[in-house]
């Protein structure tokens, strides 16, 4: 039976068959556009923390760690409450929405991006930003300078959220609401299929689910070594 | 020629008093800050060169008496020779491209200028190496090269010797050597003594208790063994 | 003993298992734990020998089951009724008064949404058999009908969200508990072809020798005796509405 | 009604509700468990890893770096093919037990111990292994002292594993089943009250949780600012 | 006393050739390693503490004239003296303590020994700091004690005094001095030519290009202008 299954699944896969096709592009479409969104940000947000000792700096790195914890079905609960009709934004009708599911990756993925990259850059930062500063950078100079030094961190950081969000299921099912040709994305239809007990699809999509995670951790890992010791 | 003076300065680090001095660097030539570790030496360096600034007191500059303003352009001008472990992931060519950049100095000219200084150094045949895989002594003269690509009149040092065996260290004083020709001001941290004998004008002793003195490097070097070094050498 | 029983949503989100079952464990000492989800799911669990037994709700294909010998000792338990729900402003204009086939061919031709559990649930099968009837299943090019894979509860939740009519369970949707909140109400309902027959019965122990079959006998047993039938007569929602009507033996 | 929400939810925690204790209890004792097999198995196996260069040394680690992107779903789907009754493992019995979702959460955080703290010890091992060995000590006791010296790294590492097996929700439901009183754990017990909408249990769980994960993200946190820089 | 023969002994980095020599180390007294940067030094005195093997040929130990197995005793007699770098992050107290640990030590005998030894280095009021903390000089010493604790037979040592200033230097070079009194024998790897002068006995001096000559430290002082020293100094 499960080598039967199997095989139906890799057929579903070699021929590329639409539902399956039109999951995996929703799933990486919405992961992708989130993890652009978290990027952004998270840069940004790191850059902010560096270019000028702000009140409440010391606070905001923990936090930034701690959010990196953040339990997806807790955020999925939070944005339900705020984008439900009855919730405060309800009159955007997000709820049950790609955007939706965007909006959940990014709060997920930012915090993983910044805090990496933060501790990439405090862990090696110093010694390069002395050495742009000490040439005549200006401050912000420097930053670049550090920044463009840590690449390879950032990139790994990138790839960590982006592995991360892609995984997930509690957060993007709950906004999301799996549904079919709008909403279903890779996670969601597993556990649905799963479910349903027909596994051809669910083991497809497990087998595509898997290589692209490990694509995404073999990047990572080839980044971290790249970048300096 | 650019004169510093560290009026009354204080710098702390998480509330412990790590310098408190008043000091005065003038006129071109190399001067020699010595003292034990721990006393300051680099703190200074760095206040010097504009990347910190005291907690007390004030770097005040000025040019034969008449006091410049730190801006950019005069920060251009005061380089802090990178330290090894502060070089960039790039390669040989980028790092040295780098204060070039900061300059806008066209790609051209940066080009020729990158050349000139890696043969200088004795570099060129690694130019498009990654700056990090170099050997300690390659290293160091990278970061010379950094420095003097940018024809700064003040260049400030810490340590560019320590760890390199007699030959690189050579070649790294040869190019201090020269760089005093060209008339420049140089401030050098080291704790190499004989060094600082070959190559010092002044020397600057820092104590523990945060004593400074000051002397031309002859009178130092006759008579230090007598006032008190606590029992530095 | 412990028995496993895979149940619909609508017997768990209602409260009635969280009724029933203490009541039965209490006079019989058998612990029953409940794994809910579809029917379709539940029965798949039940042929896989992943449970003792099924609570659910699809007759015909709980008596195939049967025959193809996956299940033994079924019984009918009770109803209730399913009724279709829409928003308030009922954009597709069904009556209280339609046949349930001509709502659904209404819903169809205004292209209002329409929520499907398309879980292969009891009442994804009852949905399925009336858009049958309609003469023509719904499928990808209707935009307006969204199959989201989903229990009851978030299938009306997504309904409400997304003002969409969708067939369900009388029991589950008076079990939202903030039902008041979700912009549905109820468009039709007392239809013949809406009854909503619940069976139980057991995984075959000569397929599937683990089965605990004393302890689901009992189960059964109790379910369809005097005393399980009353306390399902005796069953309120917290607005102390009637949701099960027990019929074993009818 | 949101505040409204919030109190209900505030009571159910400060007067300790039964169910909501169960349930929180036994999220804690099945990540406990987890984690702490996870531990000896990710430890185990980077002291393997260190000792002598076993054949294919060199894959292991990126495998390991990439098994800690594993997808919460798929090993969900693959532990259900196979514990399954009618699948290979089935007559364990095991689906829809605790004992299957401590399996499940072991499988997801071995890696992330293992990897972290290999990551830790190659990172600022060899020093450290060199003063040991150079002081007399043997192979395994110069590593004992690399593991002693990265005591606050591997802790840390032990902390980011726990936070996010605590925090997911797909494995530990498809595998868990979410049985009342025997397998439902806070981030199922969320998923499933927030769609009956009974808001005020899944709120309480939610903040539980919440804090929880701020817990252990801030532990994370603090042991890894004790470690070496 | 231990003799060491390094008997053709060869070792590579990523297939490179870092070092192919044949040398002996005899007799008690303190034996200076010069050499350029990268010339192989460190990769040298790891093979000589047993910590790497040699790629092609081997370590020969001898006592006397009689071969000895390179087993736990013997390495618990040869100490590579750590480097700041590779303290534990404990209090100076359990890194003296360590290698007395190691040679199962009763508890009463490890306390007296780390008091007596921090005593020497002049580092008791800081015992119970964690090591990680201390500065460069203090961090020197440390290793030193952690090396002297365990009193070997054969001490190897790599640029212990590097960016250390002469007062943290001549410290280290006191405690080292001490040692050979005591007729250890010493192993020193140091880019300090003044100091191999002033503690050598016999200089090892390996050229970049795998050339090696031995000398005893006074022939080798007086002589070093003319042959091939690849311009080292
Ligand atoms: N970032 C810092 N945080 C806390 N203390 C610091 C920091 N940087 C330097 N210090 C302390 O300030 C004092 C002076 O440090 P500095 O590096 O200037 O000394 P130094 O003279 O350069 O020593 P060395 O000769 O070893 O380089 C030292 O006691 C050092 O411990
Ligand atoms: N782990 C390593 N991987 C690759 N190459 C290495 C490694 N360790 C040392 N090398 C190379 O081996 C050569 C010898 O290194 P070694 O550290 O022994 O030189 P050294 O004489 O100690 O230099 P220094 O005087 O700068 O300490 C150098 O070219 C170095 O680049
Ligand atoms: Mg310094
Ligand atoms: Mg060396």
């Amino acid at each position: 039976m499960l080598t039967n299954t199997l095989n139906k699944a890799f057929l579903l896969i070699v021929h590329l068959d639409a539902d399956l096709l039109e999951i995996v592009f929703l799933s990486l479409r919405v992961t992708c556009v989130g993890i652009l969104i978290a990027t952004i940000l998270g840069l940004g947000l790191t850059l902010l923390l560096e270019i000028r000792k702000i009140p409440g700096q010391g606070l905001i790195i923990p936090i930034l760690n701690t959010l990196t914890g953040l339990p997806p079905v807790v955020l999925g609960l939070l944005l339900y409450v705020v984008l439900s009709r009855s919730g405060p934004l309800g009159f955007l009708g997000l709820l049950y929405t790609p955007t939706a599911m965007v909006i959940a990756q990014t709060i997920l993925a930012t915090p993983i991006v910044a805090a990496l990259s933060h501790a990439a850059i405090t862990a090696t930062g110093q010694p390069v930003r002395d050495t742009a500063r000490g040439l005549g950078a200006t401050e912000f100079q420097a930053l670049l300078a550090v920044f463009g030094d840590a690449r390879y961190a950032i990139m790994a950081a990138v790839a960590a959220a982006f592995g991360r969000v892609m995984a997930e299921v509690g957060a993007v099912l709950m906004v999301g609401g799996n549904i079919a040709h709008h909403t279903r994305v890779m996670t969601t239809a597993i556990a649905m299929e799963a479910d349903k007990g027909d596994f051809e699809l669910a083991i497809a999509l497990g087998i595509i689910l898997l290589s692209l995670s490990f694509l995404v951790n073999a990047a990572l890992y080839a980044f971290q070594r790249m970048g300096r010791k | 020629m650019i004169t510093f003076h560290a009026k009354n300065i204080q710098r702390f680090h998480s509330k412990r008093l790590i310098l408190d001095l008043d000091l005065h660097f003038t006129n071109a030539g190399l001067h020699v800050i010595l003292g034990p570790n721990g006393c300051g030496k680099t703190t200074l360096l760095r206040l010097l060169a504009l990347l910190d600034t005291p907690d007390k007191g004030e770097i005040l500059l000025s040019a034969n008496g008449n006091a410049i303003t730190p801006n950019l352009k005069t920060r251009q001008n005061i380089v802090l020779v990178p330290r090894p472990d502060g070089l960039f992931n790039h390669s040989v060519h980028q790092n040295v491209e780098y204060g070039l950049k900061l300059r806008n100095i066209t790609k051209t000219h940066r080009l020729k200028r990158v050349q000139k200084v890696l043969e200088a150094v004795r570099l060129t045949h690694l130019s498009r190496s990654n700056a990090l895989r170099l050997s300690s002594g390659e290293k160091q003269r990278l970061c010379m090269a950094m420095a003097i690509a940018v024809k700064p009149d003040v260049i400030l040092l810490d340590e560019p010797t320590s760890s390199l065996d007699p030959h690189n260290s050579h070649q790294v004083e040869q190019i201090i050597i020269q760089l005093k020709k060209e008339n420049r001001m140089l401030i050098l941290v080291t704790h190499n003594i004989s060094q600082a004998r070959r190559l010092a004008d002044t020397v600057t002793f820092m104590g523990t208790d945060t004593k400074v003195s000051q002397n031309p490097a002859r009178e130092f070097f006759t008579t230090f063994d007598q006032d008190g070094l606590d029992g530095y050498l | 003993d412990t028995i496993k029983c895979a149940s619909t949503t609508s017997t768990q989100n209602s409260g009635l298992l969280d009724y029933l079952l203490p009541i039965f464990t209490a006079e019989t000492g058998i612990d029953v734990q409940v794994i809910a989800v579809g029917t379709g799911a539940a029965l798949k669990l039940g042929q896989k020998g992943d449970v003792d037994v099924v609570l659910v709700h699809a007759e015909e294909l709980e008596k195939q089951l049967v025959e193809e010998g996956f299940f033994i000792d079924r019984e009918a338990i009770m109803y209730n009724d399913f009724v279709i729900l829409g928003p308030k402003n009922n954009p597709a204009g069904i009556t209280g008064t339609d046949k349930v086939i001509d709502a659904f061919k209404k819903i169809r031709e205004a292209g209002s949404n329409f929520v499907s559990r398309g879980d292969n649930s009891g009442t994804n099968m009852k949905e399925n058999r009336i858009w049958a009837g309609t003469g023509q299943m719904p499928d990808r090019g209707n935009k307006w009908y969204l199959s989201v894979g989903q229990g009851m509860a978030k299938t009306l939740r997504i309904a409400a969200e997304k003002q969409a009519y969708t067939i369900s369970d009388r029991a589950t949707w008076y079990s939202i508990e903030d039902q008041d909140k979700l912009d549905l109400a109820i468009v039709l309902e007392g239809d013949p072809s809406l009854f909503n027959q619940y069976g139980v019965m057991i995984v075959n122990p000569n397929k599937h020798p683990h089965v605990d079959y004393r302890s689901s006998m009992n189960f059964v047993i109790w379910l369809t005796s005097p005393a399980g039938q009353q306390a399902i007569a005796a069953f309120r929602d917290k607005l102390g509405n009637v949701l099960f009507t027990p019929n074993a033996g009818q």
